[in-house]
């Protein structure tokens, strides 16, 4: 294996290596899972004093035991919390094939960190909450956002002085107040202006509506917000295209609406794609504002464990998970940008 | 459109200023179908602008503006006293291609897409059609290998090339040339001359703005000379080259041969 | 601090209001940020506790004037220090040496800090929009509803709880602010507010046409402490002791009276 | 005068306007502000019970009644509050000569908004308070953190792999998560590992050194925040000059130092510019999380006043405020641009 | 240094290759002090990357380059196996000026200003002092009254005379031109050829790639014909130009004159 290494191209032993590292660790992560103990297994771990408490809770109505359990590939997470006067608290963590005590040490920590991440993932939620909110959230913004900046950017460099000054306005407003303040009217101030409620526009019987109406007032206003910025981007992008790209378009019969969409646009895609990276970026982190009205993105709740524990651990999880989205996300960036440049 | 017409193209008293710049002072010109007319002169003589006027990328400040016999563009003192409607203006101004300095090829599509783009969207053509017809260009400009390359991959003489053959698909009776040789390294500048003198002997009417003397010798049938706005002299190649009148002809002549 | 500016403050106490006369409590065995002051956390933000005053500068509500009168039987002086609720504990024995923000003694926080005993005590209330025909007898009732509550109180760890157990199935709104969850009610976005009774009474006080007390929970007390450093026992102890004090001599029952009137325990 | 006006070209005819309207303002101005009530006569305005509720405060620990005095340039704004269950409120507007009762109508939106600006503004606070701490520290977090950022750029493009790894790392690191942990952690965590305290910094007798400490704190987070998306500005600005310019440079003999700092940086300022702008307007809204440790800006104020008075019309002087900044700094950044063009 | 050397620059067996791509193969030359060198040849052939070799612009795959006399450079396949130290390296580099074909002018900086900087960035010399001689430079190349104007004011002709002055303000002993007049339009060129033979004139050593023929034929002593990375043949003016040996030094020549 050594030898055949050694006459391949250097990207191709990179490749050998990478694949080589990934295969080891699924193989493991693949082992690992399968010898985790079940969820039944963990919740027999509680004392007997729980487990008493726990048959005492099915026949009352005012139930004491909190029991949680995180499964996280490779680990799990079990504890039994209850409340009241006398509170009794257990946790376990269950992970290749054993299961720990997890009171003190590497054990609580490993604990710590399966129950924060659990919780940042949003795992068992509703569909609206924590890294699933922030990269629906962002993702969608961001869409929206290049589809409303591409219709600014034409609107304010079109000869409608009407028009242009306008979106010039739009611009400006949106991207010289703070999105928190935008955010807030739009999801306090104008339901009770237009006397409607968020929660109204989804299935009364639907009991997330007041989350997915908030979400959709969020949406709503990052979209505007992002589209501000974006305008600005794909302004930039369109005019860094050589004017001869114009001329020749115009030269050859075709009209404005042509020459954009056929010529312009198309090459000026490429150019806005970092920038665009950027904002996509910018709003990941400005998705934290909608802790305003409600919704829980990652740092919103890692801000709540850390001000209900208060342990700094939480932001360790918070840190992994919002490298791997943007790493993640940049990484898609580039391949769309070298997709875009094939013809350079 | 009147289909009877002595002069296919024909300027009067055309005028254009940037600001304060006047670059045009009052052009006439009268070309005949099939006329091929070399434009030289020093730079800064506005003969790139001259025309830009004509294909409306530039708007003439004032004067008349003929293509086929029709008055297509009528302006005084920055206004418009006359134009045509805006579909006979479309038709019209397809009557005319250009051919930049720096080619303008579309970079994002290839070559056989670039020759193809206008004929689909401008005329709404079958495509399967124009994919024929631009493979019979690309042919004749000696690029069909090449019709699935992108620009980028090409040399400037073959881009030129392409660009020409593009010009072409929209079937124009006139061609405009804008230095199409100036942009490019001296051993491939004859291939695209070449194109140009076959154009000709077809019978194309042409007008190019060139710095190629010889093949403004070769090929027009009248050279104009421009400076400072005005055509300082025109005439024959044969007259103009070898017995100019006017010093600044006798001067740039001497400068650049 | 000197002997001579505690004399002169006690004499002005004396002066101004008709309490029973105390000796000055004894701290100088404790460490403070600076010397002679007690410094204070909060968050002014949560009328009627603590607020801003619309000059903009003035800290104002009930747990000011506590503070104040506490600082006073320590003789010291109280410096507030205005801070966010998100880390709010983290600045004990760094920013200041008590936090005083309607702080709700919880299990989970006497792990890490020390609580005084209680200066006020509220119940778990449930705001609905005037008019409702929202019967609720008791928290269980809210069973199948969308609630508000602001973020880590007591309303919230009630609720999250009464959750959790799989007691009740609620849709719990967190919100960063008391005002927010009024704010949706008022809107529409949700059927109910869980707060302390001392906020919705004042709320149900000046908008009586817009909001109603539906459901007051008698068994289920919130208790508000003083909270500070982990080891600073000798602190906590003197402020128990001026705490008793102002029970014993009426001081709090005066001042809760002032601010929620006399419905409050 | 109009005759004269028509010989002008266009700019000094716009010009001549400006300033026209622009000293009618200050008259304008001078005039109100010279016979705007004093004072004393604001504060004279109290109605009788609310005087004797004053004098009655002077010998009580317990103060009932908060005076405000808000004088904002051509107007001043007055008010009584009592505090407790039963709360008396009289609010007076002091404009041109004349004292307006404030409780009703426009009178009352004028007392509010001059209320909310003057607070907003942080008149009468410490000097980190508002907008002046929202000013100071994006315009010092701009300006380290394009030193820093040119630092990191310069080092990031650098051949010593090792720097240039550490460089990107940082700026991937801290790009990739949010300002607001960062802040958190280099408030919280860092003077708890390292041992210090923020507040430690200042003086122990400054009352304010809680406020400055936190100041400091945040402004090391923003300039290190600030200084990896400057980064990336200097790198694309610089790459943005022509390769020619440095070959010209070397063949000169000059080294790799002295055509950066000669030739390429100088020429890449310009191109900085706009980029710079929109960083630095980033930073102005993100200034409003340094309502995480403590620091009030312009969004923290207006929020709590909302929160605290339920008014939405606060954030009608916010929005003011936040477009003037923008407006007066994008301006600035202009200005600049301009100067740096001047070869072009 | 070697004071006493017989070619004040020498290249053997000089290669190149960016990536697989090998642009130069096996050139050897040898350049005596006061030579005026033309290199012609088709594009592609590597004429640039040659003297941009020389100057340490591209780093040379394998061979060794002596300036003055001493080895300068030696490197075989892509590693160093010999070089000056880094003083002398700095020293010997700066007997080179080099002027490029898009100028390359300091954008930022007046015309004096671009002319001053090196001097008195690289050599420390006293402002003043090199005030003077950069004025007496620009009187040379006709430009002292656009002293202080910056580049972006002046046409590529003037652009380039003061790129000339730039790299004669360091003072070299040897001037390598790449294709210094192909951006300029062709009434332009006259002035840059102009100055360029009074350089020669004044005994300048000179390497120049360039497409005019005519000034290779006045002024060269040597011209060579490079192509596909090689010199494929050398020889006086008089005889390469007019009774070329090799068929693809014919077949360029052809294309061009
Ligand atoms: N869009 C424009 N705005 C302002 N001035 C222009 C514009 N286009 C051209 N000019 C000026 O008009 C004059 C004539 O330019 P034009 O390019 O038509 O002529 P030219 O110099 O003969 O062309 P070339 O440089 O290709 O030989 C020049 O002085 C140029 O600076
Ligand atoms: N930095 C580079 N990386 C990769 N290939 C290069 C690079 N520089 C030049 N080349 C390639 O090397 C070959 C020779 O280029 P070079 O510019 O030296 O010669 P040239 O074509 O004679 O110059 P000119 O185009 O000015 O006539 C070309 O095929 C070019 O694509
Ligand atoms: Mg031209
Ligand atoms: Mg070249």
């Amino acid at each position: 294996m050594n030898e055949q290494v050694k006459q391949m191209p250097a990207w191709k032993k990179t490749l050998a290596k990478v694949i080589g590292v990934v295969a080891i660790i699924v193989v493991v992560a693949g082992i690992l899972c399968a010898v985790k103990p079940t969820k039944e297994t963990m919740i027999a771990q509680a004392s007997d004093e729980m487990q008493e408490m726990i048959k005492e809770d099915e026949t009352s109505t005012r139930k004491r035991v909190t029991t949680t359990y995180n499964s996280l590939i490779v680990i799990n997470y079990c504890s039994f919390t209850s409340s009241g006067q006398v509170t009794l608290n257990e946790k376990y963590v269950g992970f290749a094939g054993k299961v720990y005590k997890a009171d003190e040490g590497a054990a609580k920590v490993a604990g710590q960190m399966v129950n924060y991440t659990y919780r940042m993932l949003g795992c068992g939620e509703n569909i609206l909450h924590g890294a699933k909110l922030t990269i629906v959230l962002t993702v969608l913004s961001t869409i929206f956002g290049v589809v409303l900046g591409t219709l600014l950017a034409l609107g304010k460099m079109s000869k409608n002085l009407i028009l242009s000054k306008f979106c010039q306005a739009y611009i400006f407003f949106f991207r010289g107040t703070p999105l928190l303040i935008q955010l807030f009217v739009i999801y306090f101030t104008v339901p009770g202006i237009c006397g409607f409620a968020w929660r109204d526009l989804f299935s009364a019987a639907d009991n997330e509506a007041v989350y997915k109406g908030a979400f959709l007032a969020a949406l709503i206003a990052f979209a505007l917000n992002s589209g501000a910025y974006c305008a600005e981007i794909v302004r930039a992008a369109i005019q860094s295209i050589d004017k001869g790209q114009m001329e020749a378009s115009k030269a050859l019969g075709m009209n404005y609406r042509q020459s954009m969409t056929k010529v312009i646009i198309p090459q000026s895609i490429r150019r806005m794609i970092p920038p665009v990276c950027n904002e996509f970026i910018m709003i990941l982190k400005d998705a934290s504002l909608v802790f305003a009205i409600s919704l829980m993105d990652i740092t919103t709740i890692s801000k709540n464990i850390m001000t209900s524990e208060g342990s700094y651990l939480v932001f360790i999880p918070a840190l992994v998970i919002y490298l791997i989205i943007t790493g993640v996300f940049t990484f898609i960036f580039n391949k769309i940008e070298k997709k875009f440049s094939v013809y350079e | 459109m009147s289909e009877s017409y002595e002069y296919i193209l024909e300027t009067e008293h055309v005028s254009k200023s940037f600001g304060s710049l006047e670059v045009l002072k009052d052009i006439n010109l009268k070309v005949k179908k099939g006329e091929v007319i070399c434009i030289i002169g020093p730079s800064g003589a506005g003969k790139p602008t001259y025309l830009r006027s004509l294909n409306q990328l530039e708007t003439i400040t004032s004067g008349k503006i003929f293509i086929k016999g029709d008055l297509f563009l009528h302006r005084e003192k920055d206004h418009t006293i006359a134009d045509v409607s805006k579909a006979q203006r479309k038709a019209l101004l397809l009557e005319m291609g250009m051919c930049f300095q720096r080619f303008n090829l579309f970079p994002h599509k290839t070559v056989l897409e670039n020759v193809m783009l206008a004929p689909i969207t401008v005329k709404k053509e079958h495509p399967q059609q124009v994919q024929a017809e631009a493979m019979e260009l690309l042919e004749s400009v000696g690029l069909a290998d090449k019709a699935n390359e992108y620009p980028s991959r090409l040399s400037g003489g073959q881009q030129q090339r392409v660009a020409i053959a593009r010009a072409l698909a929209m079937k124009p009776e006139i061609m405009l040339f804008d230095e199409p040789t100036s942009a490019l390294d001296p051993e491939l500048v004859g291939d695209v001359l070449q194109v140009m003198k076959d154009l000709a002997a077809k019978g194309m009417t042409m007008l190019c703005v060139t710095h190629e003397m010889g093949f403004a010798r070769d090929v027009a049938d009248r050279v104009l000379f421009m400076a400072d706005g005005i055509i300082a002299e025109e005439g024959r190649p044969e007259d103009l080259f070898t017995n100019p009148q006017n010093p600044r002809t006798q001067a740039f002549l001497k400068s650049v041969l | 601090g000197s002997s001579s500016e505690e004399t002169t403050k006690e004499s002005s106490v004396a002066e101004s209001t008709d309490e029973t006369q105390t000796s000055t409590i004894d701290v100088s065995d404790v460490e403070f940020i600076s010397d002679g002051v007690l410094t204070m956390g909060c968050d002014a933000n949560y009328p009627p506790f603590e607020t801003i005053a619309e000059d903009g500068t003035t800290p104002i509500g009930y747990d000011i004037d506590v503070m104040t009168e506490v600082a006073n039987r320590l003789g010291l002086e109280l410096n507030v220090v205005n801070t966010g609720w998100d880390g709010i504990f983290e600045g004990i024995d760094v920013n200041y040496d008590v936090v005083c923000s309607g702080v709700t003694i919880t299990e989970e926080r006497k792990e890490s800090m020390l609580f005084s005993d209680s200066y006020i005590t509220n119940y778990q209330t449930v705001v609905v929009p005037a008019g409702s025909d929202l019967k609720i007898e008791s928290l269980n009732d809210l069973d199948g509803k969308t609630i508000a509550v602001q973020k880590e109180t007591t309303s919230d760890i009630v609720m999250s709880d009464l959750k959790s157990t799989n007691t009740i199935d609620v849709n719990i709104v967190q919100n960063e602010k008391v005002t927010a969850c009024f704010t949706q009610l008022t809107n529409g976005e949700i059927d109910a507010v869980v707060c302390d009774s001392s906020v919705a009474d004042s709320y149900v006080a000046s908008q009586s046409d817009v909001y109603e007390i539906a459901y007051k929970d008698k068994e289920e007390a919130e208790v508000f402490g003083i909270a500070m450093g982990i080891n600073n026992t000798k602190l906590q102890a003197a402020i128990n002791q001026a705490l008793a004090d102002m029970e014993a001599d009426g001081w709090l029952e005066e001042t809760r009276n002032y601010w929620f009137g006399d419905d409050t325990e």
